[in-house]
């Protein structure tokens, strides 16, 4: 390496510090909305409170994995809410009927699978704007989980492993949080230490040079968002064990806060440029903000304006500018 | 000949529309005779026009090759704010319909300012807005209701014979703005902005400004799209905005508008947008589930999006192909 | 389950001529406040021609509505003054609402039935229907305007009730978590209202509020939330979706209080359960049966109160019986209240749950 | 000089690391007109951006008129009676002609409204003033061609009626009897007193219509002289400097050997227009070069045989004795082919990326131990390139944007020396490269050979062929006109083949 690299210290330095300042960046807003947290309550110091942000973390942190893998490529993915939706009333209502856990889960895999494939047809393969083409395909599975269960809750037996991910305790940690300690080792190690992470970059920074380049650009697509549909449909069932029911309005929370945490987490929508690490703080921070949010007792139309108003800002100033 | 069908693809988008508007109208006439009545027209034109403005909205701004998903919101936020303030007496009227106005132009400039000026990508930044004035509309109206006196009401949804009055509502917008824009040089502007941003800036054209004037005119037609509806429900609802986002946006595809700017006129979506509304109301004249209703919704939408991908993958290169990547 | 079913239909033969019956009506539409106007009576020969225009669709509530509707109209005595009846549902999307009217207006209904998407949004539209010389009935969410009938459980009451409950329940200078519904409701502002008309007698009690969106899932989430911050609750005020809050309790293992909700079998069976001491009061999905029967009603010539409320039931823990009051073999999500006895609306399960 | 129109004074434009121009004057008189001439890179398009307004100097001042200007736009520009036709093109496919000639000038109705009979009439009244009055005004302007088009931009500057008018090559996309017909529009101008600046790469056309001539090199003005005292000789060794003598020092490589069979057979190659049959054997060890005036098809070939082409392709393409004509960049890759393209900003890498994974991309299979990237071998393969090619860089982390223009070209081509391939395609890899970096990657190009390898190289800068290629394909039309090898070849031999029937322009 010394031999090939002639030292250009005046150079490496700024730019190192710049790559680390945008790797810390998430971490020092959720560190700032953490502290506001505890100035609104004091119980945000306990480990039980966050134990409990820790949950509601893991669910949107597990959604984010796929939504970053999608805006990583330089799409999105908006139609998480009713493949969550699906899945938890699908899986359940199968597991009622089969009462095999694998089925249950093979189910929900399945549904993501299909979700990842057709948003893959539509974006790849037609070239439709992966944002107008997701959207559609949430009000597509919502039409199918409406005709599905006839608009109504179908059972509150719900396989005892999902409840085991969502509500199960790892000693005083709680299970969800280990799982999703466990899918983002995974996530970091695939994008960085993998051809598959390798590709995404590559896609993401130039569609055309990647193509130019060899990578094979359909099989990464699939990937990514077949991830990203069995993330969700993954949730889809935590969220049924963790109310112990599916139920309509279960997704209904997972269509912005995800794009959110991957944008807090400092990934360019663009695509190209951030991870998975900065996602974690985003997610935390999304759910940190909510909490918050609530503890204060904001009015719902106070909240949006200062969401909407804080995700402008980071766009305006770092995030999403366009280059000329 | 080569003119003709030229000109025969350029209205493929409008054409389809009007059959299907048609055979809509059709199928809803045979199963409900007394639609072609004067009070069936009038409901018919009231149930589509305001899909129509917002599709309009949603249309200038495609065409510059951005997209607003704002749309929804700046109706409802009018929709609330002309609810809340419209007293009974005409002074009041005419006060509150031009401070609507004006709010549409400016939440349509706060949109122009963060894409054109703040350079920030179209698609985040009206994301993020979008969000801002819904805060405001639950801030102003946190729950359904307000008041619109019945002059104003009736003004805008009633009929005269078999003219109902709010498609001379639309037939207005269009004639006062639309026509007016697009036979100036703005319109033009806003075409050839669309078409190529780097030739349009080295023929001086001003682009920033250009950008920030399609906005202002998607906000104008939506405070329009707000003002009707506040007619037609006589109230306000922080959230009566919310459907016409996507489907502005499914409006003008189906009107033949292009995602990626530069091509466009006021007929398709208009088309597209009575087409989108009407059909709902004939599926469940003909009784088909409300709960089929998303999925048909969301199928038509797939199937309009997939065919204009399928037309692209006829592209020669790869590089036409992949060039055309999304916002 | 079919032998019930049968039982039900013959029980329900004998009410028939009650029907329309002054007495009987006057029992189930109780006049709202005492200066609310009676509406005037209609003279039409039946059967009649009604038209149902729901809003929002998808969600357990609903569908029991939607399908008590089906079930009510082909109850035999119902079915001698039907002629066609007809469900269109909107979603909560205002103008496709109006325009549906509309649509039903051309159609020469005798009667529309409603449940608003906004109650505001289509009184005029609903003028119209009534200056054609329709009947509209509204129920659940009313509307604003004077020509319709409304017809609605009253909110008020029932966010008092629960409210008197728990202060009875609950030991003093505890704090009281109240898990609203969704925020900027008309019904959450009415049952809070009630609410608080109680406990503004016991300035002791503190207030904990969060918004629970009506739905289970969100319940679990803020009680969660809010369990974190607050140790020393006594008592949940809940309404629907208070299954959720319940089973936040128990998930953190929290001291289990006293705690009220609406009919939700999941509820039910889980405050039965773990003994806690509850009451419910639901909003009933059979309140569509109310309002078919008052369009009926002022079809064939009876008056009724311009807004009426059906009286209130409520049920504490230790009056639940299984299988009667709620059915530990149905999801958790059934809404349970499907009969109004006061009114003579009795549904049975099976036609309810399909 | 109080006569002169146009004045710039010390115009200086860097982009990052490398200098466009640096301090380059001129001035202009009316009824003049002065040819810019220069190699590809030298900075003419540079100048002409700034004194369009499409790109503000670094330094130095602009008068027109005598009067100091600030063009700090292009509207900025036309105001001060400046039109420019760009060497790429700034019109709109999807307007007509004559809403693309008169865009922001339209004649207006008293409402504001346009009045686009009057438009008409005025956009048909300027094509026939300059002499092209078969293109009908309101054609639409992505029907035309691509000379079409040219002329129309053409009528778009004219139309301003500017006092000075630039043309940055507009001839490159015209055939013979347009180019005629745009020389006589140009004289007519200057009989009205109009100052023109005139770029051209083709000598005959600057000694038909120059008064004199100014020659960039390096983004610095190297001489400057009336047309009497104009040569082409002197001028090309004003444009190309010492190097050419340095390149001209290197021989060229020997000639393949003719009994090794063909490595790659190109049969009749055929996409509608634009290749029409072209064919012609490749064996290991050669180099050989495309050459031909610009848009000829020898791009669009390399293109074809990358896969770059979805559909449209006829004809076979023969490798190691199997047909493997390719529809998709993989294909291509998976039969033996590399493809180093000109366009480095949107075809050629990552620009925010780190070098160390431009350079892997090709070879991310071959890296693979189980799921995962093997790093250190990696690390080794990078180094080893990064020294190989002695690319200057910080660290093999740092984007690839950091870097100059040349050592951006020199990664490209690393990550196919990575993956090793059969056939190296390259496509003017020394656009926009200085003279050392060109020198590496002439190295590299012959080091290749020198392996066996096939290479096709297509340049726009006419010196390269001497000293690179064994054999030089001239393209003309989207064919082969002809073709000359060993030592007959050179910048002569080539121009005589490209310009074959235009060389009668100078008559
Ligand atoms: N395609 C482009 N290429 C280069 N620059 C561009 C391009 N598009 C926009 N610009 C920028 O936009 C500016 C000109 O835009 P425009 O003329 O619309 O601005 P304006 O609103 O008139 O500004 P001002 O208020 O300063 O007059 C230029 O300064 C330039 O930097
Ligand atoms: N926007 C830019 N960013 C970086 N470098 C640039 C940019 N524009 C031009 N250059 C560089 O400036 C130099 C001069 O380019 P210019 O286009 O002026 O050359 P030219 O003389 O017009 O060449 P040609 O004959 O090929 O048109 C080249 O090295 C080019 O790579
Ligand atoms: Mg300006
Ligand atoms: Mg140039």
């Amino acid at each position: 390496m010394s031999a090939a690299t002639e030292a250009q210290p005046g150079r490496a330095g700024p730019r190192l510090s710049a790559s680390i300042k945008r790797a810390a960046l998430p971490w020092l807003i959720l560190a700032v909305v953490y502290a506001l947290c505890v100035i609104a309550s004091a119980d945000f110091l306990t480990w039980h409170t966050i134990r409990l942000q820790l949950i509601q973390a893991a669910f949107i942190g597990l959604v984010a994995i796929g939504e970053t893998l999608a805006i990583l490529i330089g799409h999105i993915d908006l139609s998480i809410p009713w493949t969550i939706t699906l899945t938890g009333m699908f899986a359940t209502n199968l597991y009622a009927a089969h009462p095999h856990e694998w089925v249950a889960f093979g189910a929900a895999i399945g549904i993501g699978v299909a979700v990842g494939l057709v948003n893959m047809l539509g974006v790849y393969v037609l070239r439709v704007n992966s944002l107008i083409w997701t959207l559609s395909i949430n009000l597509m599975l919502q039409g199918i989980t409406l005709i599905y269960t006839n608009a109504a809750a179908p059972t509150t037996v719900v396989p005892p492993a999902a409840k085991f991910l969502a509500l199960g305790m790892v000693g005083d940690i709680p299970m969800a949080a280990v799982l999703w300690a466990v899918c983002a080792i995974i996530v970091i190690g695939a994008l960085r230490f993998t051809p598959f992470g390798r590709a995404v970059y590559a896609l993401g920074s130039n569609e055309l040079v990647a193509l130019l380049s060899g990578v094979r650009l359909a099989r990464t697509y699939a990937a990514v968002f077949i991830t990203s549909g069995v993330m969700a449909a993954l949730v889809g069932l935590l969220l049924s064990g963790y109310s112990s029911q599916a139920y309509l309005g279960m997704g209904d929370d997972y269509l912005l806060p995800p794009v959110a945490a991957v944008v807090i987490g400092g990934s360019r929508l663009a695509g190209g440029e951030g991870g998975y690490g900065g996602s974690i703080a985003g997610a935390m921070t999304v759910i940190l903000l909510e909490a918050m949010l609530i503890t204060l007792n904001v009015s719902q139309g106070e909240r949006e304006i200062v969401f909407g108003a804080i995700l402008l800002a980071l766009a305006f100033l770092f995030l999403g500018r366009r280059r000329r | 000949m080569r003119r003709f069908r030229e000109r025969l693809g350029d209205h493929i988008g409008p054409l389809c529309c009007a059959i299907g508007v048609v055979a809509v109208v059709i199928v809803y006439a045979v199963y409900q005779p007394a639609v072609l009545s004067a009070f069936g027209i009038a409901s018919l034109a009231n149930a589509s026009v305001t899909l129509a403005l917002a599709g309009l909205g949603q249309t200038v701004v495609l065409m510059t090759g951005a997209l607003d998903l704002s749309i929804g919101s700046e109706i409802s936020l009018v929709n609330c704010f002309a609810a809340t303030f419209m007293g009974g007496s005409t002074t009041s009227i005419v006060l509150v319909v031009v401070a609507s106005l004006l709010i549409g132009l400016a939440v349509g400039a706060i949109n122009g300012l963060v894409v054109a000026y703040g350079r920030v990508a179209p698609l985040i930044a009206t994301f993020c807005t979008s969000f801002v004035y819904a805060g405001i509309s639950l801030t102003l109206r946190p729950q359904p209701g307000g008041s619109i006196p019945d002059s104003f009401a009736n003004l805008l949804t009633g009929n005269w014979g078999l003219l109902p009055f709010s498609a001379l509502l639309l037939l207005l917008a269009v004639l006062v703005i639309w026509l007016p824009v697009f036979r100036s040089r703005l319109g033009r502007f806003i075409l050839a902005y669309g078409d190529n941003p780097e030739s349009a800036f080295a023929s001086g054209i001003p682009v920033r400004k250009v950008g920030m004037a399609a906005y202002m005119l998607a906000g104008l037609f939506a405070a329009i799209a707000g003002l009707f509806l506040a007619a037609e429900t006589t109230s306000g609802d922080p959230s009566i905005g919310n459907v016409y986002t996507l489907n502005s946006l499914a409006a003008a595809v189906l009107g033949g508008v292009a995602l990626t700017g530069g091509r466009g006129g006021m007929l398709g979506p208009i088309l597209g947008a009575i087409l989108l509304s009407i059909i709902l109301n004939v599926l469940s004249i003909v009784g088909i589930s409300a709960f089929w209703q998303d999925f048909i919704e969301g199928g038509i939408l797939m199937l309009v999006l997939g065919l204009a991908g399928i037309r692209l993958l006829r592209a020669q290169s790869w590089m036409t192909l992949l060039g055309r990547s999304q916002s | 389950a079919l032998m019930v079913a049968a039982g039900f239909l013959t029980a329900s033969a004998a009410y028939a001529q009650s029907l329309t019956d002054p007495a009987s009506l006057e029992k189930c539409f109780v006049k709202a406040s005492a200066d609310t106007p009676m509406m005037p009576a209609k003279h039409k020969t039946g059967p009649y021609k009604i038209a149902f225009s729901n809003s929002l669709y998808g969600n357990n509530w609903r569908t029991e509505m939607l399908n008590i509707a089906s079930a009510y109209v082909k109850q035999p005595d119902v079915a001698a003054h039907i002629a066609s009846f007809k469900i269109f549902n909107s979603g909560n999307d205002v103008s496709q609402q109006i325009s549906q009217i509309r649509s039903m207006i051309l159609s020469g209904y005798d009667a529309i039935v409603v449940d608003a998407a906004s109650p505001t949004g289509l009184d005029s539209v609903i003028n119209q229907a009534v200056k054609q010389g329709i009947v509209v009935v509204a129920f659940d969410n009313t509307v604003g305007t004077t020509k319709a009938i409304n017809v609605n459980e009253d909110q008020t009451e029932m966010g008092r009730q629960w409210a008197q409950f728990l202060v009875k329940q609950v030991p003093a200078n505890k704090t009281i978590l109240m898990v609203r519904g969704l925020a900027g409701a008309t019904v959450d502002n009415d049952q809070v209202d009630g609410a608080k008309s109680v406990f503004k007698d016991h300035p002791d009690l503190k207030l904990v509020e969060v918004y629970g969106g009506w739905d289970v899932g969100t319940n679990q989430k803020v009680t969660a939330d809010a369990l974190a911050t607050n140790h020393d609750i006594g008592g949940v005020w809940g309404t629907e979706g208070a299954t959720g809050a319940l089973q936040a309790i128990l998930q953190v293992h929290a001291p289990l209080v006293p705690m009220t909700g609406e009919s939700d079998n999941g509820f039910m069976m889980l405050a039965t359960e773990n003994k806690i001491p509850a009451m419910v009061i639901g909003q009933s999905p059979a309140l569509v049966a109310v309002a078919i029967r008052a369009a009926i009603a002022t079809l064939s010539g009876q008056s009724l109160p311009q807004s009426a409320n059906v009286p209130l039931t409520a049920l504490t823990t230790d009056e639940m019986k299984p299988d009667v009051d709620f059915f530990p073999k149905l999801p958790g999500s059934f809404v349970t209240n499907i009969s109004i006895p006061q009114c003579e609306v009795h549904i049975p399960v099976t036609e309810v749950v399909k | 000089m109080p006569d002169a129109v146009l004045r710039a004074e010390g115009l200086t434009k860097r982009y990052g690391g490398i200098t466009a121009l640096e301090d380059v004057s001129l001035s202009l008189a009316a009824g003049e007109v002065l040819a810019l001439l220069g190699a590809n890179g030298a900075g003419k398009s540079t100048l002409v951006k700034m004194l369009s307004g499409n790109v503000t100097p670094d330094s130095g001042s602009i008068a027109i008129g005598g009067a100091e200007r600030h063009l700090t736009s292009p509207r900025v520009a036309f105001e001060a009676g400046v039109a420019t036709v760009h060497q790429e093109l700034s019109l709109f496919g999807s307007l007509t002609v004559a809403q693309n000639i008169l865009i922001g000038r339209e004649a207006l109705g008293r409402l504001g409204h346009i009045k686009e009979e009057t438009s008409l009439r005025r956009a048909t009244a300027l094509l026939a003033e300059i002499g092209v009055p078969d293109i009908a005004a309101d054609a639409r302007l992505g029907t035309l061609s691509l000379a079409q088009r040219q002329l129309v931009e053409i009528a778009k500057a004219i139309s301003f009626d500017p006092r000075v008018l630039i043309l940055d090559e507009p001839t490159s996309a015209l055939g013979l009897t347009d180019v005629h017909r745009l020389l006589s529009v140009v004289r007519g101008l200057r009989a009205k007193g109009r100052a023109i600046i005139f770029i051209s790469h083709r000598m005959e056309e600057i000694e038909t219509i120059a008064d004199s001539v100014t020659i960039l090199r390096s983004g610095r003005k190297v001489g400057a002289f009336p047309r009497q005292s104009f040569t082409r000789d002197r001028a090309l060794e004003l444009m190309l400097g010492e190097t050419q003598q340095q390149l001209h020092a290197v021989p060229p490589p020997p000639p393949a050997v003719q009994t090794t069979p063909p490595i790659l057979q190109v049969a009749d190659l055929r996409l509608d227009g634009r290749l029409n049959g072209v064919s012609f054997d490749l064996r290991p060890g050669e180099v050989l070069g495309l050459a031909g005036l610009e848009g000829q098809g020898q791009k669009d070939m390399l293109f074809a045989l990358f896969g770059l082409f979805r559909r449209g392709l006829r004809g076979d393409v023969i490798i190691r004795g199997q047909a493997r004509r390719a529809s998709r960049p993989l294909q291509a890759i998976a039969a033996g082919l590399a493809f180093i393209p000109d366009d480095r900003k949107n075809m050629g890498g990552f620009m925010f990326l780190p070098i160390a994974h431009n350079i892997a991309v090709t070879i991310l299979d071959r890296l693979r131990r189980f799921l995962f990237l093997n790093a250190r071998r990696e690390t080794a393969i990078v180094a080893e390139l990064i020294q190989r090619l002695a690319i200057k860089c910080a660290s093999a982390d740092a984007p690839l944007g950091s870097l100059s223009g040349g050592n951006q070209q020199k990664v490209i081509a690393a990550k196919w020396l990575a993956f090793e391939r059969d056939i190296y395609l390259f496509c003017d890899p020394t656009r926009g490269v200085d003279a050392g970096a060109r020198e590496t990657i002439y190295a590299t190009i012959r080091d290749l050979a020198a392996a066996g390898k096939g290479i096709i190289l297509y340049s726009t800068d006419m010196v390269e062929f001497p000293i690179l290629c064994s054999r030089v394909l001239v393209f003309r039309g989207g064919k082969i006109a002809g073709s000359v090898s060993g030592a007959e070849v050179s910048e002569e031999s080539i121009l005589a083949l490209s310009f074959q029937d235009t060389g009668a322009v100078a008559a």
